[in-house]
C-alpha cells in the first residue's frame, strides 16, 4: 500500500493502463507537455510519448468525436475534458455517437473509451468550473457513467473502466485531488469490487445517507458528529451512478426504514430523485419516513463566495437527518456539532 | 500578410446575394474539373489525367455497372417505399458517379464514413443485398457489416461522421498502416461545427483522410447559397488543407480526384478535400416534395449532365461498352433490384425482448433485469389468452 | 372555436405572435420555402417575409447561439429544431448560454426564446428521430420546459412560451400532429391557465395516471377502459415539466392514494423519477401502495418496427394500474381490454 | 475551379512540421500589416494608412493613456490575486494594443462580445472599477452592466460568444441600424465549431459582425500549432469573409484594420475578420506556470515587440508626448488601480438567499419556495444560537 492523493493514484492509473495496453491512448487539452491543469497527465507524455498522450486542438466535439474514430480503429481512448463546464460541445458525439454506436450496429462496434471529468464545486472556481453533469450521463442508455471518492478507487475504478468494452463517463471530485489514502497499486483488478457495485463507506442502523464523489466524505463527517448523539447512521458510496446498485441501496434501506440521499446537482431531475423512487419501489413497506433529498438548488452554480449555500455541507445532511429521524425542529444535529459554523452561515 | 480583398482571392467571387434570394448553386458549376464533357466527350486536364491513365476497359466497365447497379438499386428502394416495404428512403439518383468514382478508387483497407444517401459507396464495398433495405425498413439501425465492407454504419446526424473518420485516420497512422478513411458529407454538412472541427483535427495531425463533400446543390428545402456564399472547395485551404472542385457527375475525374487524394495521404502528406459538384435528381427523401422549393427546369439541365448517359457515350464510342454489354449489365442491376427485394420483403421482424439486446457489450444485471420483467410481461399476455 | 390539428394549432400561434410582435422571429432549418419537415411554418415566411422567418444555415448549435445575440438585441427568436434527435449539437448553448444569461447578468440580461422540438416517438421514424430528450433539459435550471398534449393547448401554451420572458423549451409530440381538437383562436391569453400548471384531463377516484405529451391520450384510453371494469382513473396532464405543478399531482394522490406515472424517456433519471420522488416527499402518509413507473426502456430508441416495445402503450398503463391498485398477477385489466391487441404482442 | 496546390496558394506556407513538433507561431510573427516598427518607426502601410490619417494628437494621446491603464489595471489583477483578494485573474499584458485600438475605434451603438481576457476592451468602454474584478473575486458572474458599456458578460466558454455576436448583429441589420457586433476570442478559439458556425452565418447572413482574434500564440499551454497549421487570417476567406493579419502590438494598425472592417460592416458588405499577431506576455491565469510549456527567451523577444514601449516611442518622436503627459497617465492609472483595489477590497459579499435570484425572469412558485425554505433553514441557526 502507498500513502497517495486521488490525483496522483489517478495518474498512477492512467499510467499502468498505458504502459499495459498500447491501443490506450490519452486526448485533451494541455495534457501533454502541461501534464493537465491539475498535473493529473502529469510527465507521461514525456514518458509515452506524443502519440500516445495527445495535446488537442481546443475542440471538445473534435476530441470525443475522433476519439470514436480510433476506438473504431481498435485503440482504447481516455478523453480528458478539462473541466466539468466544457463537455457540452461534446454532448451531441456523447449521447448520439458513443452511447449508442455498440447498439446501432447491433453489437459489432464497441466503444471502449473512457471520458475523464475532473468534476464538482467547492473549489471557489470561476464560472462554468463547477458543474455536475452526471444525470445527464445517467439518463444516456449505452453509457456507463462512475464517481470515485477515495484514491483506491480511483486506482481501481479507473483502471476497470479502461478494461470496459462500454464507454465509461468518469467524475473525478476536483476538491479531492489532493485528498489522500492508500492504494494498493499491485492489487490485481480480478480481486477488486466490479465497477459496478457501491460500496457500504460505514455501517449503521438509524438511518442510511446515499451518496457518491466528494460529498462521501461529509457523509463520513456527518455520521461521526452523529455518533456524538448516539445515532448510527450508514453511508452508502454510491460509486456506480449508471448502473445504480440499488440491492446494496435497499438492503440498507431496509435495514434502517430511513434514508437521506445527497449530490451537488440541482434536486429536479437529478440522481437523487432516482435513487428516492427506486427506494420508494423497493422499499416501500420498510419505510418508516420521507426519504429526504439533500442537493444543489435549482440554481445555476452560483459565484464562489456563495458556493457553500449551494453544495450542500454537513450542517444540511444532519439536517436532513434529523428530519428522517423525525426529531423535532429540524436543526438538533447540526447545530450541535462543532463544525456547525463552518456550514451554512 | 493581408487578405485585404473584399472578395478573396483564390476562386470565383462569391455571389453577392443577399440570403432571402437564394442561387441554386454558389460558383459556377461549370467551373470544375473533369476528363468527361456531359455530352461524353473526352478532355484533357492535366491535373486529372495522371490518375487514370492506368484505367483498362475493365475496370471502365466496373465502374460504369456499379453506376447502372447503384441507379437500379435506389429506384428499387424508392419502389418498396411506395409500396409500404420501406418507411423512408434516401435518393440517390444523379450523383452515382461521384460515389462510385471514388469509392472505386479505394483500397480493401480503406474505411468509409458514408452518410445516409451513400448506397453507391456501400455497393462498392460489396455490401449484402439487407444491409440497403432493413435500416429504411425499421428492422435495424444498421444492417450493413462494417468490418467485412470497411464502412460505419450510415450516419444519419449531419457531419458527425467526419470526426469518426479524421479520428480512424488518426490511428492508421499510429498503426503505421497506409490505410485511407474517407468521410462523404453534403453541402448542407459544412454548416456543422463538426465538419470544421474534423478539418482542424485532421489538419493538425497531418491525419490521412480525404473529406468527399457531395455538393448536391440541396440540403432538403435549403439551396447551397444559405450554407456558403464562397464554393465549399475553397473552405479546406484555409485549414491548410489542399482541396479539389470536380465534376462529381463525372465519374473519370472522381477517380482521379480520388486517387491524387489516397495517394497524398499514403504518402504522409495528410488531408485533402473534394467537392463533387452534383445533383439530387430526386426528393430528399421519399417523405419530400421538392416541387415546393425548386423548378422542373433546373432538374431537368442537371439531366442533361446524368452521370450514367455521360459515360456510357463515352464507353460506347470508344467501343469498351456495347449493346450486348449493356444488356448484361441491366440484367445484372435487375437480378441485385430483385434480391434487394426479396430481403426486403423476405426480413422478420426481430423478437420483442432484443430491443435490450447491444446496449452494453459487458454485462449488465438491471438492464437483463428490465429485459427478464417485459418478457415475463408479454407472456402473461399469452398466459391470460389461454384461459 | 374551430377545429384544428395540433399542427395547424401551432402554426396559428406562430403566425399569431408575428403578426402581434414584429421582435418575434423564426429561425430554423427548413421552415422558410418549404414551410418546415412537418409543414408547420407553412406559409409563414410568404406572409411575414424571410428577415422573420428565416432558412439558416445546417448547425443547430449556430441556430440557438445566433438567436442568444437576437435576444441580446431586443428579439424574441422561436427557433425550430428539425428533430428531437437533432437538439443536441445546440447543447452547449442552451445549457450554458440560454440558461444561464439571467442569472449570469445578475438579471439585466433576458432570454425570451422559445426552442420548438418536435418531440418523441411513435411515428415509424428513423434512427434520431424518435427521442425524448426533455430530462435533460428539466434539470438545467434556469430554463422552462413544457409539453402540449391538445391543439388547444398547443395554441395557447405556444403563445404564453413566446410571451414569457424566461428561455421556453417547447415540446411538441409529433404523433398529434395531426389529432384534432377544437381550438379558440380568439381566447385571451390572460384568461387562460398560466403556463406552469398541470391540468386535470379526467378526474377519478381510484388511481392517478401523471403523464405528459402524446401519452395523455393513451392514459385517457386507460381511463376509459377501466371504467368498463368499474375502476375510475384521474389522469394528470403535466403540461409543464419544469417547473411542475407538484400541488396538482399531489392534491390527485391525496385523493387517490395511488399513482402510475408515465413517459416514453428512458426510466433511469427520466422525470418519472422526479415525479415518484416528490409524490413520496409530499403524500408519503397518503401512497397506499408503491408508486410505479410505466417508461421507455434504458435503452437507446429500437428501430420502428420494434418501438412498440419500447413507448408505453395502453397494455403498459394498465399493467402498472392494476399493480398499483394490487389487483392480483397483473394484466387482469389489460388483458381484457378490447384494444389489448393492439399493445405489447 | 480548382485548388489543387498541397499548399494554398493566398499564404505563406504552412508550416510542414508534424504535431507534436510544436512551434511558437503560424506563419511568420513579421508577416503582418502595420505602420509602427517595434521600435516605434512609422512605416507607411497603403491598406492601413487611409484609416487613420485623421487621427488628432488628443485621439494619439486616448490611445496610449487607456493602453497604460489597462497594464496598469491588469497589474493590480494580478497583485489582488496574489493578495488572496481574487481567486484568479487572466492577465492580458502584451494584448494591450490590440484590446484599445480596436475598441477606440467603435462607436457607442456597437456591441462588443469579449473572453476573459479583454479587460482592456471593457476600460474603453467605460466600464466601472468593480466591473473588473468582482466576478474574479466570486462575487458575481459578471459585475459588468452590459447597457451602459454594450459589452457582453465576458466568456469563458471558448468561442460561444461569436455565435451571440453575429445574432447581434443581424438584429441589428434588421433594424436598419449601423450598429455592429464584435467578437473578440483567441488563438484556441478557432478550433471550436462555435466559432466556424459563427462565420458560416455571418457570411450567409452578411452580417454587420468583426471578428477580432487576438493571436497570442498560446492556449493555456498548446502553441498556436496545435489549432492550425494555416495562419488563421487565412481561414475567413473561405467562409467568403475577408480578413486582415494586423501586427496587433501595434494600435494603429489595430485601430486602422478595425476602422476598415467596421466601416465595410456600416456600409452592408458584412462581416470582416481580424488575426492580430500578438503574444500573452504572463500566464494564462495566475494558476498557470508558463515555464512548463515555454521558454524565456521566447518571452523575452516578445518583450522587444511591446506594445505600449513602441507607441511611447513614436509618440515622444512626434511630440504628442512628453514627460509631464506621461505622469499624468502614470497618476490616472494608479488612481484607477486605487479604485480598482478599493471596489475589490471593499466588496461585500451578498446575501445567501440572493443565490436563488434571478434563474428566471418570471414569477417561479418553486424556486420562490426553495428560498424561503434555506432561509429558515439558516434562521434556524440563529434561532439554535439564541437558545
Ligand atoms: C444534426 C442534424 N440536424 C438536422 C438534420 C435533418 N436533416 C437531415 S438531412 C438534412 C439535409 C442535409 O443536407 P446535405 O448535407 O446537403 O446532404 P444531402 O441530404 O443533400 O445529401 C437535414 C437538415 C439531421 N439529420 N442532423
Ligand atoms: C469550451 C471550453 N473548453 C475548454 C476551456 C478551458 N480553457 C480556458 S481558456 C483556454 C485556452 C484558450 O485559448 P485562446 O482561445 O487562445 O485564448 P487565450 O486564453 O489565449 O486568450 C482553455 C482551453 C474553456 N474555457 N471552454
Ligand atoms: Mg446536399
Ligand atoms: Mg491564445
Amino acid at each position: 500500500m502507498t500513502a497517495l492523493t486521488m490525483g496522483a493514484a489517478i495518474t498512477a492509473a492512467l499510467a499502468r493502463s498505458l504502459a499495459d495496453d498500447d491501443r490506450v491512448l490519452l486526448m485533451g487539452e494541455d495534457i501533454g507537455r502541461l501534464g493537465g491543469v491539475f498535473r493529473v497527465t502529469d510527465g507521461l507524455q514525456q514518458r509515452f510519448g506524443a502519440q500516445r498522450v495527445v495535446d488537442t486542438p481546443l475542440a471538445e466535439a473534435g476530441i470525443v468525436g475522433t476519439a470514436v474514430g480510433l476506438a473504431l480503429r481498435g485503440y482504447r481512448p481516455i478523453v480528458e475534458i478539462q473541466f466539468d463546464g466544457f463537455v457540452y460541445p461534446a454532448f451531441d458525439q456523447i449521447v448520439c455517437q458513443v452511447a449508442k454506436l455498440h447498439y446501432r450496429s447491433n453489437g459489432r462496434i464497441r466503444m471502449p473509451m473512457v471520458i475523464r471529468i475532473p468534476w464538482a464545486g467547492g473549489v471557489g472556481a470561476a464560472e462554468h468550473h463547477s458543474e455536475s453533469p452526471e444525470a445527464y450521463f445517467a439518463h444516456t442508455a449505452g453509457l456507463r457513467v462512475v464517481a470515485a471518492s477515495t484514491p483506491q478507487d480511483a486506482y481501481v475504478m479507473l483502471r476497470q473502466a479502461v478494461a470496459s468494452d462500454d464507454p465509461v463517463v468518469f467524475f473525478e471530485p476536483k476538491r479531492l485531488y489532493h485528498s489522500k489514502g492508500e492504494v494498493d497499486l499491485d492489487a490485481d483488478l480480478a480481486d477488486a469490487p466490479p465497477l459496478h457495485l457501491a460500496r457500504v463507506a460505514r455501517e449503521g442502523t438509524d438511518a442510511t445517507i446515499v451518496t457518491y464523489g466528494a460529498l462521501v466524505r461529509t457523509a463520513l463527517d456527518a455520521a461521526l458528529a452523529a455518533e456524538d448523539e448516539g445515532i448510527s447512521l450508514e453511508v452508502i458510496d454510491l460509486r456506480s451512478l449508471s448502473p445504480m446498485d440499488l440491492t446494496t441501496v435497499a438492503a440498507s434501506v431496509r435495514k434502517t426504514g430511513r434514508v437521506v440521499v445527497a449530490h451537488e446537482a440541482a434536486r429536479q431531475a437529478g440522481l437523487g430523485a432516482e435513487i428516492v423512487a427506486s427506494i420508494t419501489e423497493r422499499c416501500f413497506h420498510h419505510l418508516e419516513a420521507p426519504p429526504e433529498r439533500v442537493t444543489g438548488h435549482d440554481i445555476p452554480y452560483p459565484p464562489s463566495k456563495l458556493e457553500k449555500h449551494h453544495v450542500p455541507d454537513l450542517d444540511r445532511l444532519l439536517y436532513a437527518v434529523d428530519a428522517v429521524l423525525e426529531r423535532t425542529s429540524g436543526h438538533a444535529l447540526s447545530a450541535r456539532t462543532p463544525t456547525a459554523t463552518e456550514g451554512a452561515r | 500578410m493581408t487578405y485585404t480583398q473584399t472578395q478573396p482571392d483564390h476562386g470565383p467571387a462569391a455571389p453577392g446575394t443577399p440570403a432571402d434570394a437564394p442561387r441554386a448553386s454558389v460558383g459556377d458549376v461549370d467551373d470544375v474539373v473533369r476528363v468527361l464533357e456531359p455530352d461524353g466527350t473526352r478532355v484533357p486536364d492535366a491535373v486529372l489525367d495522371p490518375w487514370i491513365a492506368d484505367l483498362s476497359p475493365h475496370e471502365l466497365r466496373a465502374l460504369h455497372r456499379d453506376m447502372v447497379l447503384t441507379r437500379r438499386l435506389d429506384a428499387e428502394g424508392v419502389a418498396l417505399q411506395r409500396q409500404g416495404q420501406l418507411a423512408l428512403w434516401a435518393p440517390c439518383r444523379g450523383q452515382e458517379a461521384v460515389q462510385i468514382g471514388t469509392a472505386h478508387a479505394l483500397a480493401a483497407g480503406d474505411f468509409v464514413f458514408p452518410s445516409y444517401r451513400e448506397h453507391g459507396v456501400l455497393l462498392a464495398r460489396g455490401a449484402r443485398p439487407e444491409g440497403y433495405v432493413l435500416a429504411w425498413r425499421g428492422e435495424e439501425h444498421s444492417a450493413y457489416d462494417h468490418t467485412t465492407i470497411n464502412a460505419a454504419p450510415p450516419q444519419i446526424i449531419i457531419g458527425a461522421q467526419t470526426l469518426h473518420a479524421t479520428g480512424w485516420a488518426m490511428g492508421a497512422q499510429r498503426d503505421g498502416s497506409d490505410d485511407v478513411a474517407v468521410a462523404y458529407f453534403g453541402d448542407g454538412a459544412t454548416s456543422q461545427g463538426d465538419v470544421n472541427e474534423a478539418m482542424v483535427f485532421a489538419s493538425t495531425f497531418r491525419a490521412p483522410v480525404v473529406f468527399v463533400c457531395s455538393n448536391n446543390q440541396w440540403a432538403i428545402s435549403e439551396p447551397v447559397t444559405v450554407q456558403t456564399k464562397y464554393p465549399i472547395a475553397g473552405r479546406a485551404p484555409g485549414f491548410g488543407i489542399p482541396s479539389l472542385r470536380i465534376d462529381g457527375n463525372d465519374v473519370l475525374a472522381c477517380v482521379a480526384a480520388m486517387r491524387w487524394a489516397l495517394d497524398r495521404a499514403r504518402r504522409g502528406e495528410g488531408p485533402s478535400f473534394l467537392e463533387a459538384v452534383t445533383y439530387r435528381m430526386g426528393p430528399h427523401t421519399t417523405s419530400d416534395d421538392p416541387t415546393r422549393y425548386r423548378t422542373s427546369e433546373e432538374v431537368d439541365s442537371w439531366a442533361q449532365r446524368d452521370p450514367i448517359a455521360r459515360f456510357e457515350a463515352y464507353l460506347c464510342a470508344e467501343g469498351v461498352l456495347d449493346d450486348s454489354a449493356l444488356a448484361e449489365v441491366a440484367a445484372a442491376a435487375d437480378t441485385l433490384a430483385a434480391e434487394v427485394r426479396a430481403a426486403c420483403i423476405g426480413a422478420t421482424t426481430r423478437a420483442p425482448e432484443t430491443v435490450f439486446d447491444h446496449v452494453y457489450a459487458e454485462p449488465h444485471a438491471a438492464l437483463a433485469q428490465q429485459k427478464a420483467d417485459y418478457a415475463q410481461y408479454l407472456a402473461g399476455f399469452a398466459t391470460e389468452d389461454a384461459r
